[in-house]
């Protein structure tokens, strides 16, 4: 294995370099790494084996360092010793001291690396980072010479000469995971988006709230009294706005509660705050009623507009809540302070409400003040299931299945740590490292 | 027309998508030379997105005034104060200490804007009395839970009922964090497939404005 | 005292009464404050941006220290207020196209890192912890480590769409709907407090501007205030 | 009963208001000064700012406007005496156009109080726009990102920045945050690269959002809300605003909860029935 390299002190095997046939290796060679773990210094009496390699995965400008333990206990004073770090631009002049610590630290099982770039990390070496500074500049490219001192102020010990390149590389491979992760997320999205381009009628379950829009409408049309529907206050105007996607989401859940009123001859009536979505909704609206054979019953007046106006459009909403006591209320899309507002006087008025909305600030008012709510993701799958928009449909089912493997990977991580931790075996929890997040 | 107005920036939007993707995994000097660089060149365009944005809203109270539309005074009030705070702030350098355009700030819009979140308090009070009913076991649950975490995180519910902040903390610890991380990791996974729609020119909506 | 911070104090003391007169009901002196509010927001906005971003970080460099390609940018902003100008208004979709695409592409690995991958880490951990000598217990610690589990899976269980809740996956999601009201419940709590501390600074300040030292400002104006909505009511009465 | 409860619930709500201002006003001018116990996740920033060594720089962003004065602003003058007792030096910044005023008339009013000196023991960089490019840009290169601070100052020539070249080279950032942009941004697009370590503030309302973070440890401590706020006065024995609002906060949550029980029972005599509930 590689571990006669360890000995050799030169740059020769530095992990960046082995990383990607060792990737494969590792993945499939893995318990035989943990196998060789105790290859302690048995030979010559204090061999440090020093090491010298440069950092993988950075833009260059740092060294590793690391050596085996030397047998301390032959020392007089062995807790009296510390390390001292020297470099040169040359192999034999100027020796600058770069550190000195005691030898209880920097060990390298301290190292934050995962296995696929660093092997296995044994807890008999130390390992020393030398990286650029104000003070210190490590030029990519050149080659630098790196020896340990173990000293107790009168003895020393010192190692081999050691040498590397610092380098500035082209790949992270402690990001590898991540960068698999996206790899096949992005290919799951753009899969499904197609298959549901094929295919729109996948598989999605219905939203309960959906269901309660047949009650409210029935409710309304046996009391007499109109249906309020409220877009939120949204704009639809520009990019990037976070509440695109829950104004789009209320507009077509808009269009499957006309088509309810259309066929059961209910009032329906939608106040807005922007003029884009209004002009958007009427469209809707328009379509909605004549899908269910009554365009007879279409009013243009159905949509209104009252103001942009945050606080003077809340005070007419519920000035009409007051006025005309609607049987429903649906509060959908995005929303602000004014939620609190809307949902008391729904409710004082004894309307059945229904929201749905991923202003989280707001959701949890809507939940204690209506009779039912969408819950951020539930609007966006309400309005999937409605439109059977493949672009919606497809990231819906994709993002479905990342939850899945998620979830499997939580639940049997933990088992796996949890059996890990009662064999006292560190190697389920290194395996178990292609989960983790690496710098 | 065709490729200028819609080819050209599906492509620049695709081509910038992967190159900054692909970057966050190339620790090499130019690739951070890159990064280094767009981002800066981005913060220059949020400036003036943030003209754009306050254009917008300055456009319909023009509009406003211009049709004398009910409360049209109302916008000449807001186009006054808007020009004020803008002259004091050109003439002052945008130095808050000690200057006109300070004081402005100080006095008409910190206690404005504070104020007028804290109106929020009285609406939580009077919907906390007449509309907030324990509807279903879900909305007593998390009524239940509101009550214990209100009472947890103040001195005098400590003081009544002592060890009632270790369960404020609790909740928020265990149950809350479980949630929220749900969500999270739910909301994390819709955002990056937003983005992959958006980079490979799926999700068009940010291409509107202007006539086709 | 000097004249500006007692002329200030009356200002902010009047504008905070405008507001908090919408308390009544929606009225003049409500739609006054705000948009007066509206209008030194903006004029704020514009200010700092003017100076931070176009001067210190296009024309100072730009200009002054010869980073010629800053013009890319600037170009690119100049391209994003065509939306202004209807018959070039597509221009602006280029400058939209800039920055949602270095936006997405940036932020596509750096949430998978930072929401999914430390978060996952963060979950999967051991329910027992291991002692010295081979002992192994279950401790109150690794309880929560197993509670957080089960309502981290059932929330994401509660948001799967393309699975029908019937039967174990039905229990579990209502499980998952618990976790979500007991932190809804929490915000709710966080939100109720956020609010009421809002309202403590703001009648913090008034009580202080009710002092002799300020002139009874806060006094003398919520009296104005009153009358002033009084009229204003008599006002709406008459036809 | 039924009508009694009927009339009770549809009481005018300025009734209510009236109730909540003198819940709030009465306890502000006769305070009881009852003690407050300070949560883990507070202290552990506290005890990080008091690790770090003298010299050190604290990046603070005020990643607020005016709404978020009344809770943010006890935590930065509380986070600015501790760092300025220290001998920490202090980069202000703010992610928020409309936080500039309040972020350069905190920084110098403590700073004065402490006798520090702009330039030398602190200074404000002023408003970053573009969000998540404005922290990238100052973990890359922080002379890029502001080629001059607030007060136009050219960055090179400021004796506190000598040796910070990017957010790398920082001891500890703290984001006292309103909203978005804020904690989140500095952790993806800073602390993710860049390795500082981070703590965050935050108005009440986005406090919950953040727990997920703390228990991972992305960030190493939470101030939530005014009794956040509260807390570090008491760490710091340093009585301000937190601690003083603190009996009208009891008073007020407890009127709420008094407010949701008369709910709840008056409306077990209204409650209609024949409603089907859904979920």
């Amino acid at each position: 294995m590689h571990g006669s390299s360890w000995g050799l002190g030169t740059s020769e095997g530095h992990p960046e370099e082995r990383g990607s046939s060792f990737i494969i290796f590792f993945l499939l060679f893995l318990p035989l790494c943990f196998l060789c773990l105790p290859v302690v210094a048995r030979e010559a009496p204090l061999e440090f084996n020093l090491e010298a390699f440069d950092m993988p995965g950075d833009g260059g400008g740092s060294i590793g360092l690391r050596w085996q333990f030397p047998p301390l206990a032959q020392l007089d004073h062995p807790s009296s010793y510390v390390y001292r770090i020297f470099m040169s631009a040359q192999q034999d002049g100027e020796w600058r001291q770069l550190a000195e610590f005691p030898t209880n630290t920097y060990y390298e099982s301290e190292v934050s690396s995962p296995w696929w770039v660093w092997g296995a990390k044994s807890p008999a070496r130390h390992f020393f980072q030398i990286k650029s500074n104000s003070d210190l500049q490590l030029a990519n490219g050149k080659l630098y010479f790196f020896k340990v001192v173990l000293t107790d102020g009168q003895h020393t010990v010192a190692s081999v000469v050691a040498s590397a390149v610092p380098q500035a590389n082209l790949f992270n491979w402690a990001k590898l995971n991540n960068l698999v992760f996206m790899l096949a997320f992005s290919a799951t999205v753009l899969l499904w988006i197609r298959r549901a381009r094929r295919n729109p009628h996948i598989f999605l379950r219905r939203i309960p709230g959906l269901d309660a829009v047949e009650e409210a409408v029935g409710r309304a049309t046996e009391m007499g009294r109109p249906i309020l529907y409220l877009t939120g206050s949204g704009e639809l105007g520009g990019s990037g706005d976070p509440s695109n996607l829950s104004t789009i989401a209320a507009t077509i859940i808009l269009g499957e509660v006309a088509k309810r009123t259309a066929s059961y001859g209910a009032a329906l009536q939608i106040p807005h705050r922007a003029a884009i979505v209004m002009a958007i909704c009427q469209e809707i609206v328009k379509e909605a009623y004549l899908a269910a054979g009554r365009p007879d019953t279409y009013k243009e007046d159905m949509n209104f507009f009252i103001t942009a106006d945050q606080f003077a459009y809340t005070a007419a909403v519920d000035g009409i809540m007051l006025r005309e006591r609607p049987a429903a209320n649906f509060f959908m899309g995005y929303y602000y302070a004014e939620s609190l507002l809307l949902a008391e006087t729904g409710a004082t008025t004894g309307a059945i409400q229904i929201a749905g909305t991923d202003a989280e600030h707001q959701l949890p008012f809507f939940i204690a003040a209506c009779d039912y709510t969408l819950i951020g993701e539930e609007l966006y799958a309400a309005s999937a299931y409605l439109s059977r928009e493949p672009t919606l449909v497809g990231p819906l089912r994709s993002q479905d299945i990342g939850k899945g493997f998620l979830l499997v990977a939580m639940v049997l991580g933990s088992l796996l740590m949890t059996i890990g931790e009662l064999l006292g075996t560190p190697v389920l929890r290194t395996a178990l490292e292609i989960f983790s997040d690496f710098k | 027309m065709v490729f200028w107005k819609r080819t050209l920036p599906v492509a620049i939007t695709f081509m910038l998508g992967i190159t900054f993707m692909l970057q966050y995994y190339v620790p090499h000097p130019a690739s951070e030379a890159l990064l280094r660089e767009v981002s800066v060149w981005n913060q220059i365009i949020a400036g003036f997105a943030v003209i754009l944005g306050v254009a917008s809203l300055l456009q319909s109270h023009a509009q406003k005034i211009k049709r004398k539309a009910p409360g049209w005074g109302y916008s000449v009030v807001m186009y006054a104060s808007m020009c004020s705070m803008l002259g004091f702030g050109i003439w002052s350098e945008g130095k808050g200490e000690g200057t006109a355009f300070g004081w402005l700030y100080t006095y008409t819009l910190v206690p404005l804007q504070a104020t007028m979140f804290s109106l929020l308090a009285f609406f939580v009070a009077s919907a906390a009395y007449r509309a907030f009913r324990a509807r279903s076991p879900q909305a007593t649950v998390l009524l239940l839970a509101a009550v214990l975490v209100m009472w947890g995180r103040v001195p005098l519910g400590e003081y009544l009922l002592p060890g009632i902040g270790q369960v404020s903390d609790w909740i928020m610890n265990i149950p809350n964090t479980a949630a929220q991380r749900g969500i999270l990791i739910g909301i994390s996974l819709g955002a990056i497939a937003t983005s992959i729609k958006i980079i490979c020119g799926i999700e068009r909506a940010h291409l509107g404005g202007g006539q086709e | 005292m000097n004249t500006e911070t007692l002329i200030g104090a009356w200002v902010a003391t009047g504008l905070s009464l405008f507001v908090y007169s919408f308390l009544y009901k929606d009225n003049p002196y409500f739609k006054l404050g705000e948009h007066i509010f509206v209008g030194v927001s903006l004029g704020y906005i514009l200010t700092i941006t003017y100076h931070e971003v176009i001067v210190k970080k296009l024309y100072v460099p730009l200009v002054e220290q010869g980073q010629w390609w800053l013009i890319i940018p600037a170009l690119l902003g100049l391209l994003l207020l065509t939306r202004f100008l209807p018959p070039i208004a597509w221009l602006s979709r280029i400058a939209f196209a800039f920055i949602l695409g270095v936006s997405s592409g940036v932020a596509i690995p750096r949430q998978l890192s930072s929401f999914i991958l430390q978060q996952v880490q963060g979950t999967i951990k051991p329910f027992v912890t291991a002692g010295d000598g081979g002992s192994v217990w279950v401790s109150p610690a690794t309880l929560n480590t197993l509670l957080l589990l089960v309502g981290v899976v059932s929330v994401l269980v509660y948001f799967f769409f393309s699975v029908e809740h019937s039967g174990a996956v039905r229990q579990v999601a209502r499980l998952g709907i618990y976790f979500l009201m007991v932190s809804f419940g929490a915000a709710f709590g966080y939100t109720v407090m956020a609010r009421m501390s809002l309202l403590i600074d703001r009648f913090d300040e008034l009580i202080l501007y009710a002092s002799p030292a300020y002139g009874y400002a806060t006094l003398v104006l919520l009296g104005a205030v009153v009358a002033g909505l009084i009229w204003w009511e008599r006002g709406q009465l008459r036809p | 009963m039924h009508d009694l409860a009927r009339r009770l619930l549809g009481l005018d709500r300025r009734w209510i208001f009236l109730v909540i201002a003198f819940g709030t006003v009465l306890p502000l001018l006769y305070p009881l000064g009852l003690p407050i116990r300070v949560s883990p996740e507070v202290r552990k920033i506290y005890d990080y700012i008091e690790r770090l060594p003298p010299g050190g720089v604290l990046v603070l962003s005020f990643d607020f406007e005016p709404a978020g004065k009344p809770e943010l602003f006890p935590m930065a003058v509380a986070l600015l005496h501790h760092a300025f007792q220290n001998n920490l030096k202090i980069v202000g910044v703010t992610l928020w156009p409309a936080g500039t005023g309040l972020a350069e008339s905190i920084l110098s009013q403590v700073a004065q109080e402490h006798g520090k000196v702009r330039g030398i023991d602190y200074t404000f960089l002023g408003y970053a726009p573009g969000e998540a490019n404005a922290v990238i840009s100052m973990g890359q290169d922080l002379s890029a990102a502001f080629p001059a601070d607030h007060y136009g100052t050219k960055i090179t020539d400021l004796p506190i920045l000598q040796g910070i070249r990017s957010l790398r080279d920082v001891h500890y950032v703290i984001s006292l945050s309103v909203g978005f942009p804020g904690i989140d941004t500095w952790y993806v697009y800073g602390k993710e690269k860049y390795g500082f370590e981070l703590g965050g503030g935050c108005t009440a309302v986005s406090a919950p959002r953040f727990y997920p973070l703390l228990n991972t440890g992305q960030i190493n401590g939470l101030i939530g809300g005014l009794r956040g706020a509260a807390e570090y006065e008491v760490l710091l024995a340093r009585e301000g605003k937190a601690i003083a609002g603190m009996d009208a906060q009891s008073t007020t949550h407890f009127l709420i909860i008094v407010l949701l029980a008369l709910c709840n029972f008056f409306s077990v005599f209204t409650r209609q029935t024949g409603r089907t509930r859904y979920r």
